[in-house]
């Protein structure tokens, strides 16, 4: 078992004819992932790496069965492109595309929701289960079968600790990179939640940053709700304050969104939390 | 993936006379006023008025960047004591000379992108002034915008925060709506009004005003391209090569790939007992060229050791080699160069930076120690 | 709570013709059409020309409710015959006069309130024409619009659905978003084109529309209150009154509260061999004069006995009783009244209807079988 | 145990100085519910039958610590009523209002859902467990504790269903009465999910109408998810079709919608249909 990718994803790539598109989509082909379409508006009835491509998703979906959608389009088309996902009744959808504006994140990630789309991102790499497949950007060969699940706000983090893992042999059901944006379709907690009724996730690491305060809100499910044992590395101990301006994001924080408060809170929580993200798999392992 | 500049998020900041102008546009009451970029500029104005400091910086009163004039003669002079001034490390480039309101009462009013709620917030308090952070959240109403839009209930809501009769809350009401409308049309980050007076008139007036405006959707705002000049020039530079950049006070100059890898970087520097001067994401790029212009810009910028941390993934190894090739050859990069590589094609990255004089290794730890003893020397 | 009239929704349906000015205010393009009450009204129109009667039900083209002519005299006959027609019941009372279209495809499109994805959903096929509900469930697209609006991939599927080219799209894409515009502005139920025409000069053009308003949002629309006038004089009566009220061809008249309660009624006479000939739904009330006047509207409708089933919650038993003496003794009510009151302050009830002679049960069953055999003697 | 209401449950009753607001705060506090409060602009301050009224829902919360509520205010204000309770994070919101435009609903009943609040209605005598209280109009001498669950479309004849069923000695967990509108915020397969797994529901009565498609998502529902017995009575078998308008509805319903089709679906389910709706407790007692 693993969560959100499995043995019956079938994942359309929107944006397949772009360089990206095309790029991931032979990798993730290559890793096993079933890559059953495309969508690229103008280029329905060709292919890309053996995969046919059409012009709507929903087209897509009936035609090869879909329920995954991985989007690499433009970000001023990006809104569209989801609400088309969602729209057409896909399960998820994973959102690689960066420089998404704001209000056009929260309205997909709202829709979604009122669809029961889970949408991953945007801003991502995207989620790997090592056992059926990727969706997204995350390179290959660093991953490894296990009982770990990896929860992630970073990119190249991510990768940095996954590969850490792996070499000191602890393998993983799936990795989840929730994306660094502000407004995210999946937060730390949500997919905290998935691990948790995982049956094969026997333990979870979680990779989080200084600012805003999902680590904290994770912090507190955490200690509620989660039973199996969670590492993190929180990034940005010695990184600088940015110059904020007014007070709504003082008194939204009200003193959290640090790495102190951060770690504190993982703390508290019982969680182990490491100084650098290299001490993880010792951690784990107890040493 | 790119970086956000550590804990804030992008955006566009607007210094507050052209906040005012943007609320103004939406029928939002400001106080009349004029910007000035020397004292020539004054002409007449109406007195007694009030000489701010446009500056982005937070604490701008308590600094002394806000003065007071009865006439022509002393605003001039007012501004030009406050042209002279630089506020917490920002020079003051320009003056608002504003009408002084007669305030009766000082309440606070934001919109602002919450990532919880996964909302626009709206925070409101009676309590408002400079300290507004201070008060008691029960004393802060906060409501997530209905995605649907603003909605008369919060109309009752703001009465009650606020403590206003009806006709106060009428013209709160209308000026919450038309904020509203300024925070989805503009794309804004945040739009806070703060002080926002009722004055003795019996007015409600935004007599302090700071927007945001979310950068990656200035593509929909092209007018908001000459407010960039709070840059300095290296942030400007790289700020058109879509690079986080961020000047420290250290000597190592970092470049990594992706913002948690930067921030991680920067702590196994600190942790190593070595200090970041400047650090630069290039985020994710399949471009040499923009690793070459990386490498120049932090050439400008001048710590004394470059420490190169790259993890391969989007951004391959070999790319980001073949960038610093470049550079190393066309431009001359006089500073040492320590590079930890590792992820996709690091073998040939490795092989690429060997043919120009730069030892690498894929140990992290080991190659933030070897930058932190070359920082030193 | 109200009833609504059997398996229909609230809604006021408007004519052809005004549906048609309702679209092309909203920039949908129409055919180019006049409305005639009589044939002297028909002064001048393009020829050839489409005689259309304006009536509600559908299948007017088969009735013989379309005619064509090619000159004014030509029109102005065919129009007098469709004058004099009664399609399906129903009298008509206008005509539209209108460019007869050279039609190269006809397509489908609507926008409906959808119960089950309780969205505002867009179909549409490429066989549109009168048999579309014919037409099998995959050549019909659904798209559900999402509530924050029509959106762009819309285009995109209409233009797969309806095999369009790149001109045609962007004509059907601006209709489409326009229909949609409308159909939230006015508080529609449906909008329905059907044929949606691609003209053999690549035109795309609405050639039949349908488009019904919702009854309970007319506050917002006063300007929809001329269109009332389809009802015949004891339903405008009922719809005054806020009671649901439609004619049957039975002989037992029945008047209920709620409308499952009602529906149930009728089940009850039905499998008790007898026939509803018109029901009355008094809905949630809490005052007499409502239920006299439906009294005064039931003797009016004229049934051969009146069955008054009523489970009292909102409704108290005792007001209904109140009501019907009121009707009995100012009005006269010359039809025999069965009774059925459970609920509510029923004891009350029976008792005021014993004083003006109307027993009354408990027992639905009994009670019905009862008002059966009047409505047989 | 019930559902929806329970012993945690307080209500606010927003337009609670009203004819109606004030009568049925009489009849809810007369049946044993926790009214705790009441919302009427303008009237912030006062107290109707013993209970506070407030400004706005936002005050009622933070004063009484409410979790549910009832609404009467009137049609052209109940989507703003709705909005501002689902806004304070209310659990439960049951609207009473009818006549209630089609599209306010749709709006009120996908904001709820983003929120994750359950809306009752519009249009709807409210929610009965007998043993915890009355959110809504049902008259009270009527019910009984007891197993069985009630979800209804239908207001009076609910009344006359659960009359019935308390006079054959058949006791209550719940009657929910979902509304007879088109846009609805509960409908039978939300409210039969939550039946099936309350524990002490162990029958369902599930009292339909002619119209719509409801009644047969229901059966598919119950075909798949529900174990335990239904009992069902659809209304308006002899009632005469509308004149409809348009082919749209008869593309969406495809024949289904009529009587038959409902009871078909039903009987395929293996749900017991009633040909009278007094007929219910005789089956349900097998009689």
């Amino acid at each position: 078992m693993a969560i959100m990718v499995g043995r019956e994803t079938k994942v359309i790539v929107q944006g397949i004819t772009g360089h990206q598109g095309q790029f991931h989509t032979k990798s993730m082909k290559e890793f096993g992932t079933k890559v059953v379409g495309g969508v690229t508006p103008g280029k329905g009835g060709s292919a890309v790496e053996g995969v046919p491509v059409f012009e709507t998703v929903h087209e897509a979906v009936e035609q090869t069965g879909a329920n995954s959608s991985c989007i690499f389009v433009p970000a001023r088309f990006a809104k569209d492109a989801v609400f088309e996902a969602v729209n057409a009744g896909l399960g998820l959808v994973v959102v690689i595309t960066e420089h998404i504006p704001f209000l056009d994140a929260m309205e997909f990630v709202n829709y979604a929701k009122l669809r029961e789309t889970t949408v991953i991102g945007p801003n991502c790499p995207g989620v790997t289960s090592p056992e059926f497949g990727k969706i997204g950007i995350m390179p290959s060969k660093m991953f490894a079968k296990g009982d770990v699940g990896v929860i992630s706000r970073s990119g190249t983090l991510t990768y940095e600790i996954v590969n850490a893992l792996t070499e000191a042999g602890i393998g993983q059901t799936t990795c989840v990179g929730i994306g660094g944006d502000p407004i995210i379709g999946s937060n730390f907690v949500e997919v905290l939640s998935r691990f948790e009724k995982d049956r094969k996730t026997k333990r979870l690491v979680m990779v989080g940053e200084i600012g805003g305060t999902a680590e904290e809100e994770a912090a507190e499910y955490i200690r509620e709700h989660v039973s199996k044992p969670v590492f993190a590395y929180i990034a940005g101990r010695s990184a600088p304050q940015g110059k904020r301006m007014g007070h709504a994001g003082a008194i939204i924080s009200r003193g959290r969104g640090t790495a102190e408060s951060k770690i504190k809170a993982l703390e508290a929580a019982g969680v182990v939390v490491a100084q650098l993200p290299t001490d993880i798999p010792g951690l784990m392992l107890g040493k | 993936m790119a970086a956000r500049p550590v804990d804030e998020v992008r955006n566009l900041k607007l210094f507050e006379y052209r906040a005012k102008q943007l609320m103004g546009k939406y029928g939002i009451p400001v106080p009349r006023g004029a910007v000035a970029r020397t004292p020539g500029e004054i002409l007449s104005v109406d007195y007694p008025v009030a000489v701010k400091a446009q500056v982005l910086v937070g604490g701008r009163g308590k600094a002394g960047g806000i003065k007071f004039a009865d006439n022509l003669e002393d605003a001039k002079s007012r501004a030009g004591e406050i042209l002279a001034m630089n506020i917490k490390g920002e020079r003051v480039k320009s003056v608002l000379l504003e009408e002084r309101l007669e305030v009766a009462r000082e309440l606070y009013l934001s919109y602002v992108i919450d990532r919880s709620s996964r909302s626009v917030l709206l925070m409101a308090s009676g309590d408002g002034g400079v300290e507004i952070e201070n008060v008691p959240q029960e004393r802060i109403a906060m409501v997530p915008v209905p995605p649907f839009g603003y909605s008369p209930f919060i109309s009752k809501i703001l009465k009650t925060a606020f403590g206003l009769n009806d006709d106060q809350s009428k013209q709160v009401d209308a000026l919450a709506r038309n904020l509203y409308g300024m925070f989805i049309s503009e794309d804004c980050e945040l739009a806070e009004i703060n002080p926002l007076v009722l004055t003795a008139g019996g007015q409600i007036i935004a007599a302090d005003s700071k927007v945001t405006i979310n950068d990656d959707a200035l593509f929909r705002h092209p007018e908001f391209s000459e407010d960039m000049d709070d840059l300095t020039p290296l942030e400007q530079r790289a700020k058109q090569e879509d690079i986080a950049f961020v000047q420290l006070d250290g000597n190592i100059g970092v470049i990594a790939n992706g913002a948690g890898l930067t921030m991680a970087t920067l702590d196994i520097l600190t942790i190593n007992g070595g200090r970041a001067g400047v650090f630069l994401d290039l985020g994710g790029t399949d471009d040499p060229k923009k690793v070459t212009r990386a490498l120049a810009l932090m050439k400008d910028a001048g710590p004394g050791v470059i420490f190169l941390n790259i993890f391969g993934g989007i951004t391959k190894c070999d790319t980001v080699a073949m960038g610093v090739r470049e550079a190393v050859q066309t431009i001359g990069i006089d500073i040492p160069i320590v590079a930890r590589i590792r992820g996709v094609n690091d073998d040939i990255a490795r092989e690429i930076l060997k043919e120009i004089g730069i030892e690498s290794s894929t140990d992290l730890i080991e190659a933030a120690r070897k930058a932190v003893k070359a920082a030193v020397k």
